[in-house]
């Protein structure tokens, strides 16, 4: 069974006042609320909770922990699970725009050391698409990038770090003691 | 009288408490049939608060090889302040008592409430552990004889930890 | 004074203009800046949404290159990037094992000795009553909404600045400059930050709300201190039209944007011209 | 030399099965002494205990211990049992080879040595023990009832009625406290006012209660039985002898809108005022920070001017005044937890996410009472502070500041849920028309009828009830958005309210720690009173003499203030019932001749049960300074006796001969 280390998100302690749920700004769009995806963790309940798509809708805004009245850090646990799940991704979660984005974010910093932006939306899109198919997303914001261009707001070339190779060590540091190099 | 050297040595354990906390978790741990190791005696006093230091001197010289101080929590002292003049003076006298040559080591403080029962069945569980480490306490064994102009012999100072002196 | 400077992946690409602007304004208010050599992206939300390790170590980095450069203050005037130094400071500094984990890791000791600044905190640093004194053109007419979003405040024990229900030390800064800021409920609320590109319906549904009680409360314009934000409430505005056939033509600008206003920059200079939503 | 009798008991198999008992009382019948040791099945049994008086007699003991369970159990009993037999109870030491020994070791050999050691250490003791007498002090039959809300009026009326004098002390211009301010009281409904102010008047009529209102306790000086009680008459600046209340000055007063305490700011009153219509004493005061002439020294003085039996004084000044007591009630209350503001203790600002103080119409539980109350500052009519519209929509929030940690205090406030449940009832009784939403983590509602009323609003008042907290309250064009969660449906709710009520966490009222201090009574890191024993010895305090009752105490709703004000004035009846009060004689004393003067001792003293005094030789002819104890302050701690650099200070029961004989037993 998935145990994930909860202890200092003090999950515990959750008397599920639902404190979480009512100031989410997107909770309405969760298959299952904050105070219930902190109740399965809190019971043991992991795989339920991961199952559940409502931390891909987190936006990690820290409304919750910030206004819970026992100090649970409801966001950490959002993070925890997306960590979790992130370690051996299900088909399902592997279609997910929100991790697709995030691996192909940590990819790009890791190859460059700072983001580059232009190669970011590409890849991602490409991620997209391939897991997906969406061709319409595909161009979603296709309109935007002349614009920005235009705005000079997206460099071509973004520029990268000098010691780059420092970069690729400490991920690989990072993520020694997981085996999941491979999704970044 | 003329008992031979045990092989185990078993450290004498004096413990000053007071009445309306400590003593209550010692009697809790009773109740609960909480076993602990015989080698504490238990002295009950209304506060720590009272405790004169001279008192702790004095258990080192009739034999004591550990010496266990406990009150109430902070807070939580029935005469609202004795737990802490306690400390207080504790802190005073620790240096004192370390120029007088006795080993600081050997003497604990804790807090144990009238709940504490399990409490005070760990603390007297690691005391003794500890004291049975560090050795008998020779500096100080038998000194009391010595006042009464007896001669120290070791096993002077031994005899008053074994069972059969009391009768 | 001087500064060091971690500008942050976004300030370096599409939000250049609010390196423009945060330079522009601090070199007129004799703030100088200087960039921490050889910074890397900070991880934000993807690192610790993945790794918690590395979401410790990507800003660990640049404390301990900052630090090794001797600045006992950075300004990292994107919230995202503040915040995750500011968490990473916390812990390495509460944790000497980690501190020395994290040493290693990041091929750099440290002690965690750089204090990290968002831009509101120099212009405090800077004195507001400094501002006001140097003010050229104040802000008359302007009714800004200021906008705090999420990681300027939260979370609190982390940022430790202002009152994160009901902060309000943006607008002290546009009163300085001569401003009126409106009273509004949408100061905290979340814009959908990181999902801009992931899952852009949150971030215009969130984008539209905020405009629209702006509006309702007769701002006309809002004020950010966040790319993030500006993103998604400036050039998001379009899709969100889109989406919602509400045409909002809010102006959003950055704090810098407006404090160099008011000291008689131009908005080239402050890189204004290139927000989508420009009147001018 | 003592003759000791021990006597060892085996409480059945208790003591028996781990320690051979026989092997006992014989190893002890060997020390010097010790005339007789025995031991018997059930020591404090009936025929366990004869066997004690029987030895006595036979073997003439002058001292006695008792080898069996701990002296919490029974020192009290074989006390009695010598007592009886002729030897001075305080020669009574019992040695606890039950709960310290044979329930802890289940070695038989260990465990009979450590029993021989007890014992041996308290035969010891008992060796040195002197005969004690109990200290007898004299009582004044009179008491102070401190706060006069429906606990203090409860308490002061009981010891009256008793046939006693009370002297009644109220920081307020009148009595009545926050149950005077309360619209109807759960779970019958009755009108607060109606049943309180009959009794407020009896009060204020009563022959023998003293009242003081407007006016706080500021020194307390004595001991159980004879307090002395410096009181602060804050300056009033009108004669309530020769005022009869007839309101001509308040009519007069040109400064009429200040905001009313009693209305906690939704109505108003002028700068000259009584609280309320049904006030007692029903005579006004000046608020000396709101009246022109008084601040000004000149000017106005309307009041003045119409005041036809010349009641009023600006020059008035606060007068101090002492009252002599036997025993004091503590009944002072409780306030609410002020929202989104500083605490008294410095301590958390919360909840700035309700809006409460920025929104007008987002309002305390108590506020609330006073728009539900007839004679409130709309005559019970249910409108909107801040336009005066009738509310449609009227949310209320519980465990505002309560069971939260992070922002408020981990406690339960026990009386939010009934008088919410009684709220939205009432509001629904006056708007017919209008909603009740409620929004709560658990409903507490124990107690005769509390649970039938709670479903009686639910059911038959229509509220919504919503299981979840709320997590943000903002205005959006004159409405209140109230975002909160229905954690049972699994979904976030937000809500239209037209008002807002908040039922804030009960706090203790202002100044109570200061109180506390002056009295040696002991409080809780909340400032709540603490009781000498939270079940047996619930009204009592560490302080001998002073009761506490009410909300002082913990929340409590109003029959529960009232019980236990009635059981706080039993108490202090128990005592004037006597001549003269006896107190365990367990306390310090000072060899007054070898006495340094140093008064270490005095400065340390918890109970500052030791005064500085001068040593007189019988013609009264100075000798030295000397610290002298009070033995009925005392409290028998013994910190003096520790501190005491002369070594002049010792606690007797607790000599240090006793202790260090004890000590030296264990050789």
């Amino acid at each position: 069974m998935t145990v994930i280390p909860v202890d200092e998100l003090r999950v515990a302690d959750c008397y599920q006042c639902g404190k979480c749920t009512a100031g989410c700004p997107v909770a309405a769009r969760m298959d299952r609320m904050p105070n219930q995806i902190v109740r399965l963790v809190q019971m043991g309940g992991f795989e339920a909770a991961i199952a559940s798509a409502a931390m891909w809708e987190c936006v990690s805004c820290q409304t919750c922990t910030t206004r819970c009245p026992k100090s649970v850090d409801c966001a950490g646990v959002m993070d925890k699970l997306r960590a979790l799940s992130a370690e051996r991704p299900s088909p399902e979660q592997a279609r997910h725009h929100t991790i697709l984005f995030q691996h192909a974010f940590l990819k790009n910093i890791r190859r460059h050391g700072r983001l580059n932006e232009l190669e970011l939306v590409g890849t991602f899109k490409a991620a997209v698409f391939a897991k997906n198919l969406e061709i319409p997303f595909l161009f979603k914001d296709a309109l935007l990038a002349p614009r920005m261009l235009q705005r000079g707001k997206l460099k071509l070339a973004g520029g990268s770090v000098r010691d780059r190779d420092v970069v690729g060590r400490i991920f690989d540091r990072c993520l020694q003691s997981r085996d999941r190099q491979g999704a970044v | 009288m003329s008992e031979p050297m045990p092989m185990s040595f078993e450290p004498k354990i004096i413990a000053f408490v007071c009445n309306w906390c400590t003593y209550l978790g010692a009697d809790l741990a009773g109740t609960n049939r909480l076993e602990y190791p015989p080698n504490v005696r238990i002295i009950r006093l209304p506060c720590t608060g009272r405790i004169d230091f001279n008192l702790l001197v004095k258990a080192f010289e009739i034999g004591a090889d550990a010496v266990l101080v406990s009150g109430c929590h902070p807070g939580d002292c029935h005469y609202t302040a004795g737990n802490f003049h306690a400390r207080r003076r504790w802190m005073l006298f620790r240096s004192l008592l370390e120029t007088l040559g006795i080993e600081t080591e050997r003497i604990h403080f804790t807090w144990i409430s009238a709940a504490e029962g399990k409490k005070f069945q760990q603390v007297i569980g690691e005391i003794t552990a500890t004291a049975r480490a560090m050795g008998p306490y020779a500096a100080y064994q038998g000194l009391s004889q010595v006042q009464v102009g007896q001669a120290s012999t070791p096993a002077a100072g031994l005899q008053t930890r074994q069972p059969e002196d009391a009768q | 004074m001087e500064l060091g400077y971690y500008p942050g992946c976004a300030l370096h690409g599409t939000s250049n203009d609010y390196e423009d602007s945060v330079r522009a304004c601090l070199d007129a208010l004799g703030v100088g800046l200087k960039e921490v050599n050889d910074w890397i992206c900070c991880g934000a939300t993807a690192a610790h949404s993945i790794n918690h390790k590395l979401s410790i170590a990507l800003p660990a980095r640049n404390l301990a290159l900052a630090e090794r450069e001797g600045f006992g203050e950075i300004l990292a005037p994107c919230p995202m990037c503040s915040m995750e130094l500011l968490k990473a400071s916390d812990l390495v500094k509460s944790d000497a094992a980690l501190r020395q984990e994290m040493g290693r890791i990041v091929e750099l000791d440290f002690e965690g000795r750089t204090s990290v600044l968002n831009l509101i905190q120099v212009f405090q640093k800077v004195g507001l009553d400094t501002i006001k004194a140097a003010v050229k053109s104040p802000l008359e007419g302007l009714k800004a909404a200021c906008y705090y979003g999420c990681l300027l405040t939260r979370p609190p024990e982390t940022l430790r600045f202002d009152d994160c229900e009901r902060p309000s030390s943006m607008e002290a800064v546009i009163a300085a400059l001569g401003g009126t800021a409106v009273e509004w409920n949408y100061k905290t609320e979340c814009c959908g930050a990181g999902m801009t590109l992931a899952n852009t319906d949150i971030v215009l549904d969130l984008s539209h709300k905020i405009l629209t009680n702006a509006a309702a409360h007769g701002a006309n314009c809002v004020v950010v201190a966040c790319p993030m934000c500006h993103v998604n409430l400036d050039m998001k505005q379009a899709d969100i039209e889109r989406r919602t056939a509400v045409r909002h033509g809010m102006t959003i600008y950055y704090l810098s944007d407006l404090v160099g206003r008011a000291l008689g920059l131009s908005d080239h200079t402050l890189g204004i011209d290139r927000h989508f939503v420009y009147g001018g | 030399m003592a003759r000791i009798g021990v006597f060892t008991c085996w409480c059945g198999e208790n003591i028996a099965r781990t320690v051979d008992v026989e092997q006992v009382s014989a190893a002890l019948g060997q020390l010097p002494g010790v005339h007789c040791s025995l031991d018997y099945k059930y020591m404090c049994s009936e025929p366990g205990q004869s066997l004690i008086q029987e030895k006595i007699k036979s073997e003439n003991l002058d001292a006695v211990v008792v080898a069996s369970c701990s002296p919490h159990m029974h020192l009290r009993t074989f006390r009695k049992t010598a007592a009886n037999a002729g030897v001075n109870p305080y020669r009574v030491e019992m040695a606890n080879i039950r709960e310290h020994c044979s329930w802890v070791h289940h070695d038989r050999a260990t465990a009979t040595t450590k029993a021989i050691d007890l014992i041996r250490m308290s035969v010891a003791k008992v060796r040195w023990d002197e005969p004690l007498e109990p200290i007898k002090v004299p009582v004044t039959r009179r008491a102070l009832v401190v706060g006069g809300g429906v606990a203090g009026i409860q308490a002061a009326l009981d010891i009256a009625d008793g046939g006693y004098e009370v002297v009644l002390v109220e920081r307020e211009p009148s009595i009545g406290g926050k149950m005077a301010g309360l619209s109807e009281t759960f779970p019958t409904l009755d009108c607060s006012q109606c049943i309180l102010t009959p009794r407020m008047v009896e009060v204020g009529q009563h022959p023998r209660i003293k009242l003081y209102t407007y006016s706080e306790v500021e020194q307390v000086e004595g001991y159980l039985g004879n307090f002395t009680i410096t009181i602060r008459k804050k300056a009033r600046y009108v004669d309530t002898k020769s005022c009869t209340g007839c309101g001509d000055c308040w009519n007069a007063c040109p400064i009429k809108r200040n905001p009313s305490e009693f209305d906690y700011g939704l109505g108003m009153r002028p700068a000259i005022y009584i609280p309320f219509p049904q006030a007692v004493p029903a005579r006004p005061v000046i608020d000396k920070e709101t009246c022109t002439r008084i601040k000004k020294g000149k000017g106005c003085g309307l009041c003045e001017k119409k005041c036809l039996t010349h009641s009023i004084h600006f020059d008035d000044q606060d007068e101090l005044v002492s009252e002599k007591v036997g025993a004091v009630v503590v009944a002072t209350g409780f306030k609410l937890y002020s929202i989104g503001q500083q605490q008294d203790d410095g301590a958390t600002t919360g909840y700035g996410e309700y809006g409460y103080g920025k929104f007008k119409d987002v309002v305390t539980s108590l506020q609330f009472e006073r728009l539900l109350s007839a004679s409130g500052p709309t005559g019970g009519r249910v409108v909107r502070p801040s336009d005066g519209k009738e509310p449609k929509n009227v949310v209320f929030l519980s465990c505002v500041g309560s069971r939260d940690d992070a922002k408020g205090l981990p406690y339960c406030s026990k009386i939010c849920c009934m008088y919410t449940a009684k709220h939205a009832m009432l509001y629904k009784h006056k708007v017919h028309d209008g909603q009740a939403h409620v929004f709560y983590m658990d409903i507490r509602a124990g107690g005769k009828n509390y649970e039938e009323f709670v479903r009686r609003a639910i059911e038959q008042d229509g509220a919504r009830y919503y299981r979840g907290r709320v997590s943000r309250i903002y205005e959006e064009n004159g409405k209140l958005v109230v975002r909160g969660a229905d954690t049972l449906a699994g979904a976030p709710v937000t809500i239209e309210a037209d008002l807002v009520v908040l039922a804030a966490a009960v706090v203790p009222a202002t100044g109570v720690r200061d109180l506390a201090r002056k009295l040696n009574v002991g409080y809780d890191q909340y400032g709540f009173l603490l009781e000498s024993h939270p079940k047996l010895r619930p009204v009592e305090t560490s302080a001998a003499g002073v009761f506490i009752c009410g909300a002082c105490q913990a929340p409590k709703d109003i029959p529960e203030a009232v019980a236990q004000a009635s059981a706080a004035a039993s108490k202090a009846l128990i005592m004037f019932g006597h001549e003269e009060l006896t107190r365990e004689p367990e306390v310090a004393r000072i060899d007054e001749k070898n006495c340094a003067a140093c008064f270490t001792c005095v400065r340390t003293c918890p109970y500052h049960a030791i005064d500085k005094a001068e040593l007189l030789t019988p013609r009264g002819v100075f000798v030295k300074r000397t610290a002298r104890v009070n033995p009925g302050l005392c409290m028998g701690c013994g910190t003096c006796v520790a501190v005491c650099p002369s070594k002049s200070a010792d606690l007797a029961g607790f000599t240090e001969q006793e202790i260090y004989a004890e000590v030296e037993a264990l050789v």
